[in-house]
């Protein structure tokens, strides 16, 4: 792990632990009396406060998830530094991608 | 040894692909896991390989692994670790086997070195001794680190070593700390571009079985999260540029 | 089977001497090619890593290299070279910098941050500089560091067996080693050798040096024909741990200041007995309470395991356990309850004053070869100065590093082996693998007892003779005894048996020496002879190797080439230290 | 028996146990976010969304939710854990925090489970 991985993956996870905590609050609430796609998209659509949170959420765990699976197939499986580092970027960029569209979806969609 | 209080003791022998070889020694009041190695040595099996020098817990060279954790076996009373009168003894992790229960400690030693493990001189007069008061803050954090025997129980101990292979491990890195909390030292800086590069102090998972395992109560876990802070410090200011 | 290997410099250990002489040659020209041999691996064996207490020096503004020098000759009693005690004395003011400075040790300070100085037993003035308790550790570890740092080849794990001669009687052309790991031989040739093994009394029944060290350089520089001095002067430490047969840590030390702070010594009845013999009780000098306890013990008022017991319990075990935490620790790891309960102790073989002759830039009669540290005679004469022993390897170290590079530039070069010495000394060293398989182990407990009974803390013409008539039926029992298993690579018993021909043999000359010297003096006690004699006349003891290994007893009187008996360096003093006890820091 | 069977014993402490059970958390997120990400995408087709938000309003799939919100807050705990060590050099306070950080983490997936159903 590089000194700007290491930052990266725990700098993100700093950015994290306050979205985490909203994120797991609003899931309590929200489970509360059972899920309805209503409620959800009810309080999401056209928030760009929500989509900024999202956004920014799916940005940080992407990059933070990507590290952490480089780490691990560097470690576990016993990739090169190189075939885990396009293995985690892979990821990264996927999550982004499936996050984007999510946050698209129950923001604006 | 008829009659005699006896101990059952499972020896490693051999190279990589080796065996487990089981003996019987008397049990004693005050036996040490090195003198149950001895008894076999000198009494059971004369070509049983291991290593010691000083007996008394200073140089670390008799570190071996004593059912399942690493020790420092001249001062690990057999009493505390025997399970139900048995002992099983092998080498230490992590480092190539030579035979037996020695293993070849150069890795172990040349990561210290790559880690920059050592001083290196300062401007200061060389006819007068630096005044540093104990108390100062860098110091007490070298003076907390540096009693280190390099027994390599900690880097037999690290699963960071075993997964990675170029990766420093605790000691070299706990030793790094210690050299960047010197003020003496002429190239602190050195230090931190040191224990960034491949390998470095930002692979370690903070697993803390360095800190649970040292036999001289050191805090590697401890030092290297401060190594991680200083660079991450020196890289932000682009002090880490080669 | 024989490697042969060619280096400029060739250094034998890795305690304070054989690290320092690598440093400092390879410092004096960065070009020359460097090696060191050691028999266990670097750093990590040997007795400099073991210094607890700590590094005599005078630093402090009201303390001199005089008063120092003073203190090693009278401790010493008028019997140390005083050139080499000048040396010593000087040289450590120099080292304590460099080790500081440019190895990075770092040494306890005062809260201002100026360096704390302690006091230690027999000294006129508080000067002993240490790290803790662990001062060994601090200083081996920073010098074996630089030594990794440099290109410096290490042959670890290879144990020297015999100097080999030059073939036109030149001088020494290099050193026949075994690799402990391949059990392979090399020979290295080198334009100049340091031997730096480090002595060590390990011969007798409870001792306190490292487990590798053997007396194997001085054996083997009295079979290259060189002479030893001082034999008969073996320190003995009061208070080394009894912990029973087959135990490693027996004779190990407890530290001196835990007589120092108030600890009692007990007979096995459970009553004190130092006021018995002199009217400091448990704080008299080291000799006299190691002779005490003996006494005791062979008087039939040991313990049942046959010790003394130290009892620290009445200053308050918590008090103890704080003040004395290290060795506390180390006594519980082992079994022991020292803070609060009695834990049984005996004198212990520490350290050997006696070594090879050897002058001021450490050259010995061989030319091409050097010597530094324990295996050299002649700093300490009959009592060596806690604290001076580091001082001496280190101080001595360096210089030989010097002097080797400074021959390398004079035009030293190598000498072509001597074939037939190199083929003797092999066989010599196969020898037990022709034999028929024997019980090594009953030798070396032998060797162990005897030494301990008839040539040990008081000695006596009729033990000596006995002592020695004993050491010869051993040497030939150990000849002839072979072992049992053939493998060579790492075969521990096959370094045994090479370890007990060192030892048997450098015991031959302890005894000797002691059955010459007919007084008593520092370390060398005789109840035939309890006298000290007249200082005014000193002679030390040699001994060298003649013809079929038989030992040459010999004297020389010493030299008082810079202050002679009754005077003293510092005015209006004696320079003699203070008569009292150590105060309760003091440690070994 | 070989040498390695025996090793094992050199991790049973919290320290390995806790840095092993954040890898194998942070693993399983890592392998959910996606398929949770793929769900909330599906909001694009409003009717698929619906329905599988109905799918996972059945008791076995709230389990499950139940047990990924857990592993969320166990990592989330024991990372928080493992920052203030690396970051705040927190020593002392070590297994104090790493116990905090698993009770923090049941505790939440608990108050999940049970508002939950
Ligand atoms: C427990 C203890 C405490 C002490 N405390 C103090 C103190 O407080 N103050 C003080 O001044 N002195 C003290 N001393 C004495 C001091 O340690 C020694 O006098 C000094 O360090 C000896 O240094 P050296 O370099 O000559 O030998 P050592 O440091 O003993 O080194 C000898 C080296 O030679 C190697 N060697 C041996 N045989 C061979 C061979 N055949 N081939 C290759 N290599 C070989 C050994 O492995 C070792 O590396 C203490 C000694 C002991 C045992
Ligand atoms: C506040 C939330 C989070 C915090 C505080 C956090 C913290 C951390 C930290 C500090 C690490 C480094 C562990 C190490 O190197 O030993 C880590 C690793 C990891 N995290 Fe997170 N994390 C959080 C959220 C997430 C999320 C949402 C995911 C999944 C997408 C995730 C996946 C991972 C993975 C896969 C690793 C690698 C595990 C390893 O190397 O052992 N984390 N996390
Ligand atoms: S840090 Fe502790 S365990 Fe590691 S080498 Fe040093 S003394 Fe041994
Ligand atoms: S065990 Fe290894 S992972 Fe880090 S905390 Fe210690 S170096
Ligand atoms: S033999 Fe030196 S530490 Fe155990």
């Amino acid at each position: 792990m590089t000194p700007l991985s290491y930052l990266l993956q725990r700098g993100t996870a700093m950015i994290m632990v306050p979205l985490i905590v909203t994120h797991l609050i609003v899931i309590v609430m929200a489970v509360q009396g059972g899920l309805s796609a209503e409620e959800i998209l009810g309080r999401t659509r056209g928030s760009a406060a929500w989509a900024g949170f999202y956004a920014l959420f799916v940005l940080a765990a992407a990059v933070h998830a990507g590290i952490g699976l480089q780490t691990i197939a560097r470690e576990w499986f016993s990739l090169s530094d190189r075939a885990a580092a396009i293995a985690g970027h892979l990821f990264m960029l996927a999550l982004i991608g499936l996050g984007a569209r999510a946050v698209y979806a129950v923001v604006w969609a | 040894m008829s009659g005699e209080k006896t101990l059952g003791v499972d020896i490693w022998r051999g190279g990589a692909d080796g065996r487990y070889q089981s003996f019987e020694v008397p049990a004693r009041e005050n036996q040490t896991v090195l003198d149950v190695v001895t008894y076999v040595q000198r009494h059971l099996d004369s070509a049983l390989a291991y290593r010691f020098a000083c007996r008394v817990g200073v140089c670390g060279s008799c570190a071996m692994t004593v059912n399942g954790r690493p020790r420092w076996t001249c001062r690990t009373h057999v009493s505390r670790v025997a399970k139900a009168g048995r002992l099983t003894i092998a080498p230490l992790q992590n480092l190539p086997l030579i035979r037996d229960l020695v293993t070849d400690m150069t890795p172990f030693f040349d990561k210290w070195q790559r880690a920059r493990g050592r001083f290196v001189p300062g401007e200061g007069p060389r006819d007068q001794l630096a005044p540093v008061p104990p108390d100062k803050p860098e110091r007490a954090a070298a003076s907390a680190a540096i009693e280190c025997i390099n027994c390599g129980v900690c880097y037999s101990a690290c699963d960071v070593v075993a997964w990675r292979d170029d990766y420093l491990g605790p000691a070299a890195l706990n030793r790094a700390w210690a050299a960047w909390n010197d003020v003496r030292d002429g190239d602190r800086t050195g230090i931190l571009k040191a224990v960034s590069a491949s390998g470095g102090c930002h692979n370690c998972h903070t697993h803390q079985s360095c800190a649970a395992h040292c036999p001289v109560s050191l805090n590697p876990t401890f030092s290297i999260a401060g190594l991680k802070r200083a660079s991450i410090k020196a890289k932000l200011k682009g002090e880490l540029a080669p | 089977m024989l490697e042969t290997l060619r280096t400029d410099i060739l250094v034998i250990g890795t305690g304070g001497a054989g690290l320092f002489a690598a440093l400092y040659a390879k410092k004096a020209n960065p070009d020359l090619d460097i090696t060191i041999a050691v028999k266990g691996l670097v750093g990590k064996s040997g007795c400099t890593r073991m210094v607890q207490g700590g590094y005599n020096v005078a630093l402090a503004a009201e303390d001199s290299i005089e008063r120092h020098f003073m203190d090693t000759i009278v401790g010493g009693k008028w019997l140390p070279n005083q050139d080499l005690a000048w040396a010593l004395v000087n040289g450590a003011v120099k080292r304590i910098h460099e080790l500081e400075n440019e190895m990075g040790c770092y040494f306890d300070r005062n809260p201002d941050g100026t360096l704390h100085q302690k006091a230690f037993a027999g000294q006129s003035f508080d000067r002993t500089v240490h790290k803790g308790d662990l001062t060994g550790i601090e200083i081996i570890n920073r010098l074996a560091e630089q030594v990794w740092a440099r290109d410096i080849r290490r042959l670890e794990e290879h144990r020297a067996v015999a100097f080999i001669p030059a073939r036109d009687g030149s001088g020494l052309s290099g050193v026949l080693l075994v690799d402990i790991r391949s059990g392979a031989f090399r020979f290295v040739q080198a334009k100049a050798v340091l031997l730096g093994a480090g002595g060590g009394p390990t011969m007798y029944r409870y001792h306190t040096p490292s487990g590798d060290k053997a007396c194997d350089g001085m054996a083997m520089g009295l079979r290259a024909g060189l002479t030893l001095r001082d034999m008969e002067m073996v320190q003995f430490h009061p208070t080394g741990i009894l912990a029973g047969d087959d135990t490693r840590m027996t004779g190990t030390i407890l530290e001196e200041g835990l007589r120092g702070s108030g600890g009692y010594l007990l007979d096995g009845a459970g009553e004190r007995f130092m006021f018995n013999y002199h009217p400091h009780g448990e704080r008299a000098t080291r000799d006299i309470v190691s002779r005490a306890m003996y006494e005791e013990v062979r008087a039939g008022r040991g313990t049942p395991n046959g010790g003394i017991y130290i009892r620290m319990a009445h200053l308050g075990p918590e008090k103890v356990a704080k003040q004395f935490k290290g060795m506390v620790k180390r006594c519980a790891d082992c079994g022991f309850d020292l803070a609060g309960g009695d834990v049984e102790v005996l004198p212990t073989a520490h350290y050997m004053m006696g070594g090879i002759e050897f002058g001021t830039d450490c050259r010995t009669a061989l030319e091409g070869l050097y010597v530094a540290g324990e295996d050299s005679g002649g700093v300490h004469g009959a009592n060596r100065l806690g604290g001076n022993g580091v001082a001496n390897s280190t101080v001595f170290g360096g210089i030989a590093g010097d002097a080797m590079a400074d021959a390398i530039a004079q035009g030293a070069s190598w000498r072509e082996p001597d074939a037939s010495v190199l083929e003797h000394e092999v066989g010599r060293a196969l020898r037990p693998f022709g034999q028929k398989p024997g019980n090594l182990n009953s030798l070396r407990e032998r060797l162990l007892d005897l030494m301990w009974d008839k040539a040990g803390i008081v000695r006596e013409e009729k033990l000596l003779k006995q002592c020695l008539d004993e050491l010869d039926e051993l040497s030939e029992r150990h000849a002839a005894t072979g072992l049992s298993d053939p493998t060579r690579t790492f075969n521990p018993t096959w370094h045994d048996w090479l370890n007990l021909e060192s030892m048997i043999l450098v015991s031959k000359t302890i005894a000797q020496a002691a059955l010459a010297r007919e007084d008593s003096r520092g370390a060398h006690y005789r109840s035939d002879f309890p006298e000290s004699g007249a200082f005014e006349t000193t002679r030390y003891t040699t001994v060298r190797m003649g013809d079929e290994e038989t030992l040459k007893i010999g004297s020389e009187a010493v030299a008082f080439t810079i202050v002679k008996p009754g005077e003293s360096l510092i005015e209006g003093e004696a320079g003699a230290p203070p008569e009292i006890a150590p105060p309760p820091q003091a440690a070994q | 028996m070989s040498r390695a069977t025996v090793i094992k014993a050199s991790r049973a402490h919290p320290g390995f146990v806790a840095a092993l059970v954040h890898r194998l958390s942070g693993l399983a997120l890592a392998i959910f976010l996606p398929v949770h990400f793929l769900v909330l995408g599906l909001a694009l087709e409003g009717e698929v969304f619906s329905g599988v938000i109905a799918w996972t309003n059945q008791p076995l799939v709230k389990v499950s939710e139940a047990l990924l919100v857990g592993t969320l807050a166990v990592h989330f705990a024991g990372g928080t854990r493992l920052l203030a060590i690396e970051f705040f050099a927190l020593e002392r306070a070590q297994a104090f925090w790493i116990s905090a950080a698993f009770a923090f983490g049941l505790g939440f997936s608990l108050l999940f489970a049970m508002r939950a159903f």
